[in-house]
C-alpha cells in the first residue's frame, strides 16, 4: 500500500490523537525530534537531526521515584507514568540506536522497568534514506540505510509517496489507522550507499588487543572534555543517579552523564582510574567499537556522523578507524 | 542523620505574647533530623540552661537549635553553656524570635508562621555545622590609651597600677583635657585642679606610663593582642629631656596668641605651656604663630635666652611604631559651636554672651581674671547673670537631639558661684527640666535654689543688647507669661559634641559611630565600654555625654577589661575564620587581593599528581589575622575557601529551608 | 530598564516570601534595635545573618529565586563604616553588576534590592522592609527562575 | 579453572529501593559499624548469595554499594567503613532508622566450584566483610569443603573487626585455623605483628587443591598476589573482589566498567586470571 | 595565506629541532576541506601538518592547562584572541609566561565552516593582531574598530522584563548542559568547577530550565569581569546559544560603572570584581 506525501500531515494528525508523535523538525534553528504540533518546520528531507530520538526512550532527566523522609521513617513511591509515543521519520541509524539501547536496558540479567515501559508504548516508523551526508558511514557499521529491519513500520520513499510496509502488530495497527489515506501501489526506491566507506572487518577483536598500543598517544590532546559527542550520539546511554532534595521530600532521578567528563570516574578520596583525556577518549572509542561488540555483538556506533560534524575540535572516529587499520596486526 | 534538639523560649511573654509557641513546637517536631523539641519560659536562665543540658544527655543530641532572642544577645551565653556539655559550642544555631519576630509583628498567625520559618532555617543550617575549636595567639602586654583627659589618665593609671606598661597619647601639649579647665566640680564643689592635677602628675611620673603629648595616632593594624600602632610625635621644637621648665622663654617670646586653653579670653606666647600646672610642665612652640618658624621674622629670642639650649628649630615630626595588646579610646568631647547655630542668642556678636567653659575660666583662680567674675566686654562685675540651659541639646532640628546630661548640674553650680562670688547678685536660670540623677545632686540643686537662684521654666527665645544690658526674652511656661530679663552677662550651657577628628580615630580602629558621631559601644547596657573590634575599649564622653563620676567609672571599667586580656598568657582566637581546601584551590590569588586584614598569603606547596612531584601555588589563611568576614569566600568562584560557621553549604541550606 | 507592568490579578491575601541577607554588625543590629524600639513592619521578610555583606555570594540570590522566594534584599553597613573595613566595597561592586544582570535576564528590578543600613538606623530598616514587602505584594508571586517543584507546590512537576 | 556463575534476579524495578529498617548497629571498630537490616515486616529483604552486594540508600542523602557480610533467617548484615559523605552520615544514624535497600547485585563467590577444595581466606581491614559471607557459608556446609585457613590483618588491634568470629566462633570450627596479624601491635596484643602478605608467606600454605579468596586494599591485593604466585598458586586459583564507583548496580549506567566488564554485574568477584586480561584501568 | 603557512612550518621546525620547545600547538586539517582543528606537533618531521587557512577557529591557549608543569616550553600559535587568552591565564596565575613560546600571527578573520561566511566572532573582533608574542609571522593587519560592541545587548535591554525573560527562557530550554562553553573558555580555569561539587550542592545535575538558568547566569557572572570576548563559547555550543550576549552584558556594565575595560590586553589591569574604589557608583543608599 502507498501513502502519498501530500497526506503525511493528515496521517500525523490521526496518529497524534492517541499518542505523542515525534517527528524530525527544525525548532528555533535546532533539528530534533519534536512532538507534532510544536511550531517549527517539518524536516523529512534532512538526513538526520542534530538531536537523536533517543530521549524519547531515555530522557536527559528521568524521575525514578518520589520519597518522603522524617527523622525515623522513609517512604518511596515509584513514578510509573509513561504515555504512548510514536516516532515518525526514523532513519536506520536511529533505529540501530534503539536496538542497542534495547540490548542494554532489556537484557543481561536485569530489565530496566523505566525503559521497558516506554519501549512498549513506542511505535517506530522508519523512512529510508534517499541521500547521505558526506559524514554518513552507517553501511560500514552494519546498518542498511535503505531499510531499518527492526522498525515497526518501514516507509519507502518512492518520489511522491511512501510505500508502507507494516512489520509488527504496532505497525499493522498504524496501517489500519491509516487505511482511509492509503492507496494501492507498489514501488521500490533506488538503494543508496554512503560515500564514506570504512573497513570494519575484524576491527573489534584487533582493537581489544590494542589497549597498550601507542595509537592512543596522539589525537586525544585536542579534546576539550565536553559532553557534546556523548549527548548527541544516538547510542550513548551512560547515566548518573542523583536526588533533588527539598527538606524532607524529594525526587530521585537519573540523568545523562558523559564518560568524557573529568569527574565521571572520580571516586571518593580522589582516586580516578581514568585521570586524563587520553584514557577517557580511549575508553569511548573502545566502548563504541570493541567492548559493546564483545558483550552484545553489535557495533555501538551507528555511523550517523553526528559526533564527526558537531565536535568543536573534530575528534573524528572515522579517521581513528582508518588509523587502526594501518596498525600492523601484532601492533 | 544527626540528632537535633530544638528549644523554643517564651522569654516570659516577650515571645509568647505574639508567637503561638505550641504551634512552633509542634511544627519543629516534624523538621528534618529533629528528634527532641521542648519549650521553656526562660531558656537563658539557670534552670533553662540546665534543662537543655539534661535533654542533651537524655536524648543523645549532637546539635542544638534555640528559638529565643537575638543571637547577638545570648549566643555567647549559650555557647559557654554548651562548653560544659560534650557538644561542641559551635553545633548551635539561634533563631531570632524576639527582636525580629514577636517584638516587630502584631498579627499572631503570620508571626507564628515566620517563627516556624526561622526555626526551620536554623534547623537546616545546624545540620551542616561542624565542631570548631579556638586556637591561641600570643598577647603583647602593653596598652595604648588615646586621649589625655581624666578618662585617659584614670584608665592609664589603673592599667599601670596593675603592673602593665601603658602609652598615654595626647594631642594637646599637656594632659588634663577639659576637666583641668574647670574651677569647681559638682556636687562636692571641691576644686577641679586639686583632684585632677595630682592624677596628671601621677600619670606623668608613673614608672609604667609613657606620656606622649603633642602626639596623634597615625596608623593601626593587626588584631587583639597584636595591634601594630604608629604614633606621630608632632614637632614641638623644644627638647623636653633637657628643659627644666624654668619659663624664661615664655616671658621673652614677643608674639602673643589667643590661648585656646583660656577659651580665647586671654593671651599666650608662641612658646607656651597651656596652663601653669601642665604635665609635662615644659613648653612647646606653636609653629603657626612662632615668627621664626612661620617665616615672618628672624626672631629666635627663646633660643638665645634658654639657659639649657633646648630650642631646636629644625625639629620634625617623628613616627614611632610599637605593638600593643589593647587600646582604650578616651578622646573626650568639645562644646558645640553655638555661634554658627543660634543667631537668636547674638551669634557671638555680644562678648558678654559666653559658654560654660568660658565661665569656668572666669571663675577659676588661675584663669584670666584670677577668679573674679568680670564681664569680658568691659571687665566690670555683672550684677545680674542669666544662665540658659539646653543650648544645642534636646533640640533635634537646630542642634543635637540628645540631652548632654551634665549641664543641669554645672548650670546650678554656675548659679551658686555667681551668687556666692558677687554680693547681692541676681541669677536667673532658664531651663526645660532640671535633671539631678546622681548622688547628692538633688540636694545640691535645692541648695542653689535656697541661695536665691531664680529658675524660670522656659526657653530663651531671643537675646539682644539694649542700652548696655543684654535683654533675654523668654516665656515662663509655668505662669504662662512672657518674661524678659535684663542681664549684665549671659552664660549658655551648650551641648557636648564628639571631639574634632574622632572620625579618623574611629576609622583607624575600625569601630563604627552612631548617628551623632559618638563612638559605638558593643551594647548600650551589657557592654558599654567594649567596641565591636576585639581589644579596643571606650572610656568617657567619647562614647556619649556624661559627667565626671561616670567618666571615671568607665575609665576604670575599660582598664579592668584591658587587664582581663593581659591576665592570660595567650588569647583564644575566633574559630569562625576562613579555611582553604587546597585540592580545589587553583592558586588564582583573588582571595588574597580581597582580604582587608592581609590574612591570606599565596604559598607554593609540594603535591604528588599522577605520580609526579610538583609544586603548586595555593592560598593559606593566617588564623590569627583572619577576622572571619567572608569577603574572600564570596570572591572565590569554585568555593575553595570557605568560612567556618557560615560555609557555603550552610547558607545554601538556610536559603533552601526558607523557601520550602 | 523598563519595569514590569503591575500584575492586576494578585489575590489580596497572598503573602510574599522575601529573603534578606543582613550583615551582623550593622543591619542585623539595626533590625534588633527596631525590635528593641517595638517598631512594626510586615512579616514577609526572613533574615539570614552573615558576618559581613561581603560574605553574600550573588549566587545565593540566584538560589533564592530558584528555590521559590519572591524577593531578595541584601543589606550591609554604609561604605566606610564596615566592621571589616572593606567588606561592603566588594558587596557594592558585586551587586551593582548582579542587579543589572538579573534585570537583563528578566527579573523585575524591584524584586532584588540592596541597601546600606547602619546599626543605629532602626527606622530605615523598618521602612526598607515595609517598602520592599509592599512593592513585591503588588508585583505578585515570582515565577521566574523557579524550580517547577515550587511552582505547583510539589505534586506534579515536570 | 573455576567458572563464575552470572545470574541475578530481581522481580520489582531493580532501580527503586524497598524501604527497610536498621534494627541494630554494632561498633566493630572505631570506623567500622555493622548494620542489621530487616524489611518493615521484619523479614529478610532478599536472599543474597555469598559475595553479592546490596545498594544501601540513605534516602535524600545518597546511595552506596556495600557487600552483605552476613545473613540470617530474617536479617541482612552490612559492615560499612566511614570514608565518605554517605558513610559519614550513616555512622551518625541510630537504630530504628528506615532506609532504602535494593539488590542483590553482582556475581557470587564460586561456592559450587570450590566444593571439595581446601579454602584459604585472606582479608585486610574492611576486606574481611565480603570474605566473611563465604566463610559463614563454608561453615554452614562444612562437609563440602576441605581444610579452611583464615588469614586476617588490620592496622591496629582496635581495627580488628568481627572479633568474636575471629577469636571465638571460627577457631572452634573443625579443621579450621585462624591466623590474625596487625601492622602495629600495642601493649596487650600478643598475637603476630606484620603485614598480611609477609604473614601469608611465613605460613607457607601449599597450593595443592586450594582456592584462595583474597579481599582488601589494592596494595595488599597486589603484594598478596605476588606472595601467592611465589608459593606456586596459579592465577585462576585466586579469587578477589574489586572496589569501583557504582551508580545503578545493574550493569546499565556504564559507570563501573573495566574494559567490557561491568564490576557491578560481571563482578565484583573475579579470579586473578580474569583480572590479568582486563585492561589495567581500575 | 600560504607564505605565512610556510613561515609557520619553518619556525616550527627550527624550534623543535633546536629543542627550545617541547611541542607546538597549532592547527591541522581534518577529513574535509573546511575542518581545521588543534594539533600537537612534537616531531620536527611532522611540521607540515601545521596549516594556516580560513578555518583556524579554535583558540589554543587553554590546552596549556592540560600540561601545567612542562619540562620544556610549549610553542603556541597565537592570533589576537589566543594572545589575550594567554594573558588571561597568566593573570589568573594558571600559566607562567616563561613556560610558553608564542608564535604571533596577525589574523584578518576566519570563515564559519558551515556557512563559509566570515565567522561571527571574527566580525566582532577588535584585536586582530596578537597583543603578546615571541616572534611575529607576517606584518600586522589593520585593526577594525567595533563601535557596535554592545548593540545586541542594547537591543535586549530595550525589551520589558517579561519579554527578556521569555527570550532567555527559550535559550536555556535548549541548553543540553554539555559544558563545552565552560571547557573551552580560558577564563574558566578553576581546578574543580562549582558544578562538580555535589557535597556543597550549588548546581543540580538535572537538565531543566531552572538548573540551566542557574548554570548560564552563574558562569556568565564568574567570567564576566575577565572575559576576553574571543567568542569561543558561542562557537562551540552545539545548540547555537547566544552566550556572548550574556558576557557582553557584564562587560557593558563594567564599562559604564567602573570605566572602559577590555580583558586580556595586558596582565596588569585588574578585573573589576577583584578590587574596589571608595568612590564607586552609589545606588544602595
Amino acid at each position: 500500500m502507498k501513502l502519498s506525501k501530500s497526506k503525511v500531515n493528515q496521517a500525523l494528525d490521526m496518529l497524534a490523537k492517541e499518542a505523542t508523535v515525534l517527528v524530525p523538525m527544525i525548532v528555533d534553528g535546532v533539528s530534533k525530534f519534536a512532538p507534532w504540533g510544536t511550531e517549527g518546520k517539518l524536516a523529512l528531507d534532512i538526513v538526520n537531526t542534530l538531536l537523536p530520538p533517543k530521549d524519547a526512550l531515555f530522557p536527559q532527566t528521568e524521575k525514578m521515584y518520589k520519597y518522603k523522609v522524617s527523622a525515623e521513617t522513609a517512604e518511596v513511591k515509584e513514578i510509573t507514568d509513561s504515555d504512548k509515543q510514536v516516532v515518525f521519520g526514523l532513519r536506520s541509524c536511529d533505529m540501530h540506536s534503539i536496538d542497542c539501547m534495547d540490548a542494554v536496558f532489556l537484557t543481561k540479567g536485569y530489565v530496566d522497568n523505566f525503559y521497558s515501559r516506554k519501549r512498549e508504548n513506542l511505535t517506530t516508523i522508519a523512512i529510508n534514506c534517499t541521500k547521505s551526508n558526506p559524514t554518513c558511514f552507517c553501511d560500514s557499521m552494519g546498518v542498511d540505510p535503505n531499510n531499518a529491519a527492526s522498525a515497526d513500520m518501514q516507509l519507502i520513499d518512492i518520489g511522491d509517496a511512501y510505500v508502507v510496509e507494516a512489520r509488527t502488530e504496532k505497525g499493522k495497527a498504524v496501517e489500519a489507522l491509516w487505511q482511509p489515506l492509503l492507496e494501492a501501489g507498489e514501488g521500490t526506491a533506488t538503494p543508496i550507499s554512503c560515500e564514506l566507506k570504512l573497513d570494519m572487518a575484524g576491527l573489534p577483536a584487533k582493537l581489544r588487543g590494542m589497549f597498550e598500543s601507542d595509537i592512543w598517544d596522539d589525537g586525544y590532546q585536542a579534546c576539550i572534555g565536553c559532553g557534546t559527542c556523548t549527548y548527541i550520539c544516538p547510542t550513548c546511554y551512560c547515566f548518573d543517579i542523583n536526588a533533588e532534595n527539598h527538606g524532607q521530600e524529594g525526587v530521585q532521578f537519573r540523568c545523562w552523564d558523559s564518560c568524557m567528563f573529568s569527574e565521571y570516574t572520580r571516586m571518593a578520596g580522589g582516586h580516578n582510574p581514568r585521570p586524563s583525556k587520553k584514557e577517557r577518549l580511549r575508553n569511548r572509542f573502545m566502548h563504541k567499537l570493541a567492548y559493546f561488540d564483545e558483550r552484545y555483538n553489535k557495533n555501538l556506533c551507528a555511523g550517523c556522523g553526528r559526533c564527526v560534524v558537531n565536535c568543536p575540535v573534530n575528534i573524528d572516529i572515522t579517521r581513528f578507524i582508518e588509523k587502526v587499520k594501518e596498525v600492523p596486526v601484532n601492533g | 542523620m544527626s540528632r537535633t534538639g530544638v528549644f523554643i523560649c517564651h522569654c516570659g511573654t516577650n515571645i509568647a505574647a505574639v508567637v503561638d509557641i505550641a504551634k512552633v513546637v509542634e511544627k519543629a517536631k516534624s523538621m528534618p533530623n529533629v528528634v527532641y523539641v521542648e519549650d521553656n519560659k526562660y531558656t537563658c536562665s539557670e534552670p533553662g540552661q540546665q534543662a537543655i543540658k539534661d535533654a542533651i544527655v537524655k536524648h543523645k543530641l549532637d546539635r542544638i537549635v534555640i528559638g529565643s532572642c537575638s543571637p547577638r544577645m545570648h549566643e555567647p551565653t549559650f555557647r559557654k553553656m554548651l562548653a560544659s556539655t560534650e557538644i561542641n559550642p559551635y553545633m548551635l544555631e539561634i533563631a531570632n524570635l524576639r527582636e525580629q519576630c514577636s517584638w516587630v509583628h502584631t498579627d499572631r498567625e503570620k508571626a507564628t508562621d515566620k517563627a516556624i520559618d526561622l526555626v526551620r532555617m536554623a534547623v537546616a543550617k545546624v545540620a551542616k555545622n561542624h565542631a570548631l575549636f579556638t586556637s591561641s595567639i600570643p598577647v603583647t602586654k602593653r596598652a595604648l590609651v588615646v586621649g589625655g583627659g581624666i578618662a585617659g589618665i584614670q584608665a592609664a593609671l589603673d592599667i599601670a597600677d596593675a603592673g602593665y606598661p601603658v602609652t598615654l597619647v595626647e594631642r594637646e601639649p599637656s594632659l588634663g583635657g577639659k576637666m583641668v579647665m574647670l574651677d569647681k566640680t559638682f556636687p562636692t564643689m571641691d576644686c577641679s585642679a586639686c583632684i585632677c592635677t595630682p592624677k596628671m602628675v601621677d600619670a606623668g611620673q608613673h614608672p609604667n606610663i609613657t606620656v606622649m603629648t603633642s602626639c596623634e595616632v597615625e596608623k593601626v593594624s593587626g588584631y587583639i593582642g597584636n595591634f601594630e600602632v604608629t604614633i606621630r610625635q608632632k614637632a614641638t621644637y623644644v627638647d623636653h629631656s633637657v628643659c627644666t621648665g624654668c619659663g624664661i622663654c615664655e616671658l621673652k617670646c614677643p608674639s602673643k596668641v589667643t590661648s585656646e586653653f583660656e577659651q580665647g579670653m586671654a593671651q599666650r606666647r608662641a612658646i607656651y605651656k597651656p596652663f601653669p600646672q601642665a604635665v609635662p610642665a615644659k613648653p612647646v612652640i606653636d609653629a603657626a604663630n612662632c615668627r621664626k618658624l612661620n617665616g615672618k621674622a628672624k626672631c629666635g629670642i627663646c633660643q638665645t635666652q634658654c639657659p639649657q639650649g633646648c630650642i631646636n628649630f629644625e625639629d620634625e615630626d617623628k613616627l614611632i611604631t610599637n605593638t600593643y595588646g589593647a587600646i582604650v579610646i578616651a578622646t573626650g568631647y568639645e562644646l558645640i559651636d553655638w555661634k554658627s547655630i543660634y543667631g537668636e542668642y547674638g551669634g557671638g556678636q555680644y562678648p558678654d554672651v559666653i559658654n560654660g567653659l568660658q565661665f569656668e575660666r572666669l571663675v577659676n583662680a588661675s584663669g584670666p581674671t584670677e577668679g573674679h567674675i568680670l564681664r569680658p566686654s568691659d571687665g566690670k562685675e555683672p550684677k545680674s547673670v542669666v544662665i540658659v540651659k539646653c543650648v544645642g541639646s534636646r533640640d533635634p532640628n537646630k542642634g543635637k537631639g540628645y540631652c548632654s546630661r551634665a549641664c543641669c548640674m554645672y548650670a546650678a553650680k554656675h548659679a551658686h558661684q555667681v551668687l556666692e562670688k558677687i554680693d547681692n547678685a541676681q541669677c536667673y536660670v532658664f531651663y526645660i527640666d532640671v535633671r539631678t540623677a546622681g548622688k547628692a545632686y538633688e540636694e545640691f540643686y535645692t541648695r542653689t535654689l535656697e541661695d536665691g537662684a531664680i529658675y524660670v521654666r522656659g526657653r530663651v527665645s531671643k537675646i539682644y543688647e539694649e542700652d548696655g544690658k543684654l535683654i533675654c526674652k523668654g516665656e515662663d511656661t509655668l505662669s504662662g507669661q512672657t518674661v524678659s530679663v535684663a542681664a549684665d552677662m549671659v552664660v549658655l550651657e551648650t551641648a557636648m559634641v564628639p571631639a574634632a577628628g574622632v572620625e579618623k580615630v574611629a576609622t583607624l580602629m575600625t569601630i563604627s559611630r552612631d548617628n551623632d558621631n559618638w563612638l559605638q559601644e558593643a551594647h548600650p547596657k551589657l557592654r558599654p565600654v567594649e567596641t565591636h573590634t576585639a581589644g579596643v575599649f571606650l572610656a568617657g564622653v567619647c562614647q556619649g555625654p556624661k559627667d565626671i563620676p561616670d567618666t571615671v567609672a568607665q575609665a576604670s571599667a575599660s582598664a579592668a577589661k584591658v587587664c582581663g586580656i593581659f591576665s592570660k598568657a595567650e588569647l583564644q582566637t575566633n574559630p569562625m575564620i576562613s579555611k582553604v581546601d587546597i585540592e580545589k584551590c587553583s592558586g588564582c590569588g583573588d582571595c588574597a587581593g580581597i582580604c582587608p586584614y592581609k590574612a591570606i598569603s599565596m604559598q607554593d606547596m609540594e603535591f604528588i599528581e599522577h605520580g609526579k612531584k610538583i609544586t603548586r601555588r595555593v592560598s593559606t589563611v593566617n588564623s590569627g589575622l583572619c577576622q572571619g568576614c567572608g569577603a574572600c569566600v564570596a570572591g572565590c568562584r569554585p568555593g575553595a575557601i570557605d568560612l567556618l560557621g557560615f560555609t557555603n553549604a550552610q547558607i545554601l541550606e538556610e536559603v533552601d529551608a526558607l523557601c520550602l | 530598564m523598563s519595569v514590569d507592568v503591575e500584575k492586576k490579578n494578585v489575590d489580596p491575601n497572598w503573602e510574599p516570601k522575601i529573603l534578606s541577607f543582613s550583615c551582623n554588625w550593622c543591619t542585623y543590629a539595626g533590625a534588633d534595635l527596631a525590635g528593641l524600639n517595638r517598631m512594626k513592619y510586615p512579616e514577609n521578610v526572613r533574615v539570614i545573618r552573615v558576618p559581613c555583606s561581603g560574605r553574600v555570594n550573588p549566587q545565593f540570590v540566584l538560589r533564592a529565586f530558584q528555590k521559590g522566594s519572591d524577593g531578595v534584599l541584601v543589606c550591609g553597613c554604609h561604605p566606610g563604616d564596615c566592621h571589616y573595613v572593606t567588606g561592603n566595597y566588594f558587596t557594592r561592586r558585586r551587586f551593582l553588576l548582579m542587579q543589572r544582570f538579573l534585570e537583563y535576564n528578566g527579573i523585575d528590578p524591584r524584586r532584588f534590592q540592596a541597601r546600606w543600613i547602619s546599626g543605629a538606623e532602626a527606622g530605615k530598616f523598618r521602612d526598607t522592609v515595609t517598602k520592599v514587602s509592599n512593592d513585591i505584594k503588588a508585583l505578585g508571586p515570582n515565577k521566574k527562575f523557579q524550580e517547577s517543584w515550587y511552582k505547583e507546590r510539589g505534586e506534579s512537576n515536570e | 579453572m573455576v567458572e563464575i556463575e552470572r545470574e541475578c534476579s530481581c522481580e520489582k524495578n531493580p532501580l527503586v529501593p524497598q524501604v527497610c529498617q536498621i534494627v541494630e548497629i554494632t561498633d566493630e571498630t572505631p570506623d567500622i559499624k555493622t548494620f542489621k537490616v530487616k524489611t518493615m515486616e521484619g523479614t529478610k529483604p532478599f536472599a543474597p548469595k555469598p559475595g553479592q552486594l546490596g545498594m544501601f540508600s540513605l534516602i535524600g542523602i545518597g546511595e552506596g554499594m556495600f557487600s552483605i557480610t552476613a545473613q540470617g533467617e530474617d536479617y541482612l548484615d552490612f559492615a560499612i567503613k566511614k570514608i565518605g559523605m554517605l558513610t559519614d552520615a550513616l555512622h551518625e544514624v541510630k537504630p530504628g532508622k528506615q532506609i532504602g535497600l535494593r539488590g542483590p547485585y553482582g556475581n557470587t563467590f564460586p561456592t559450587e566450584g570450590c566444593k571439595g577444595k581446601n579454602m584459604l581466606f585472606i582479608g585486610g581491614g574492611i576486606g574481611l566483610a565480603p570474605v566473611r559471607s563465604f566463610i559463614r557459608y563454608a561453615f554452614e556446609n562444612r562437609k563440602d569443603y576441605g581444610k579452611i585457613d583464615i588469614v586476617y590483618g588490620s592496622r591496629t588491634p582496635a581495627d580488628l573487626c568481627f572479633k568474636d568470629d575471629l577469636f571465638k566462633n571460627w577457631p572452634a570450627m573443625p579443621d579450621t585455623e585462624v591466623h590474625v596479624t596487625v601492622d602495629k601491635g600495642d601493649e596487650n596484643w600478643n598475637g603476630h605483628v606484620g603485614f598480611v602478605p609477609a604473614f601469608v608467606e611465613e605460613l607457607n600454605f601449599s597450593p595443592a587443591d586450594t582456592i584462595v579468596v583474597l579481599c582488601g586494599p589494592p596494595i595488599m591485593i597486589k603484594y598478596c598476589a605476588q606472595s601467592l604466585k611465589k608459593m606456586g598458586f596459579a592465577d585462576d586459583q585466586v579469587v578477589t573482589t574489586l572496589e569501583m564507583r557504582m551508580k545503578c548496580g545493574i550493569g546499565k549506567c556504564g559507570r563501573c566498567n573495566i574494559g567490557s566488564k561491568y564490576v557491578c554485574l560481571d563482578g565484583p568477584v573475579f579470579t586473578m586470571a580474569e583480572l590479568a586480561d582486563l585492561p589495567a584501568e581500575y | 595565506m600560504s607564505d605565512i603557512q610556510q613561515e609557520l612550518r619553518k619556525t616550527a621546525r627550527e624550534l623543535l629541532e633546536s629543542g627550545e620547545v617541547g611541542y607546538i600547538i597549532g592547527w591541522g586539517k581534518g577529513r574535509f576541506a573546511n575542518q581545521t582543528h588543534p594539533i600537537f606537533v612534537k616531531d620536527p618531521a611532522k611540521v607540515d601538518e601545521l596549516v594556516w587557512d580560513d578555518y583556524c577557529l579554535s583558540t589554543l591557549a587553554k590546552y596549556t592547562q592540560d600540561d601545567k608543569y612542562p619540562e620544556k616550553k610549549i610553542g603556541i600559535c597565537v592570533r589576537g584572541c589566543d594572545s589575550r587568552a594567554v594573558n588571561r591565564l597568566i593573570q589568573d596565575h594558571q600559566l607562567k609566561r616563561e613556560d610558553v613560546y608564542l608564535i604571533g600571527i596577525p589574523c584578518s578573520g576566519k570563515l564559519d565552516p558551515e556557512t563559509n561566511e566570515p565567522a561571527k566572532k571574527c566580525v566582532e573582533c577588535a584585536h586582530r593582531n596578537p597583543v603578546v608574542y615571541d616572534v611575529l609571522l607576517g606584518s600586522p593587519v589593520e585593526e577594525v574598530p567595533q563601535p557596535e560592541r554592545f548593540k545586541e545587548v542594547e537591543e535586549l535591554e530595550a525589551m520589558t522584563p517579561d519579554e527578556r525573560y521569555n527570550y532567555w527562557a527559550d535559550v536555556y530550554d535548549k541548553c543540553i548542559r554539555c559544558y563545552a562553553c565552560r571547557n573551552v573558555c580560558p577564563a574558566c580555569n578553576c581546578r574543580e568547577c562549582y558544578t562538580d561539587q555535589y557535597r556543597v550542592g550549588w548546581q543540580g545535575k538535572q537538565n531543566n530550565r531552572a538548573e540551566n538558568q542557574i548554570f548560564g547566569i552563574t558562569r556568565a557572572y564568574h567570567v564576566g569581569d575577565r572575559c576576553i570576548e574571543c567568542g569561543e563559547c558561542q562557537r562551540v555550543c552545539p545548540m547555537g546559544l547566544p552566550l556572548m550576549k550574556l558576557n557582553r552584558k557584564m562587560l557593558k556594565d563594567i564599562n559604564n560603572l567602573f570605566g572602559a575595560y577590555e580583558a586580556g590586553l595586558d596582565t596588569e589591569t585588574k578585573p573589576a570584581l577583584g578590587h574596589y574604589e571608595t568612590n564607586d557608583v552609589e545606588e544602595f543608599m
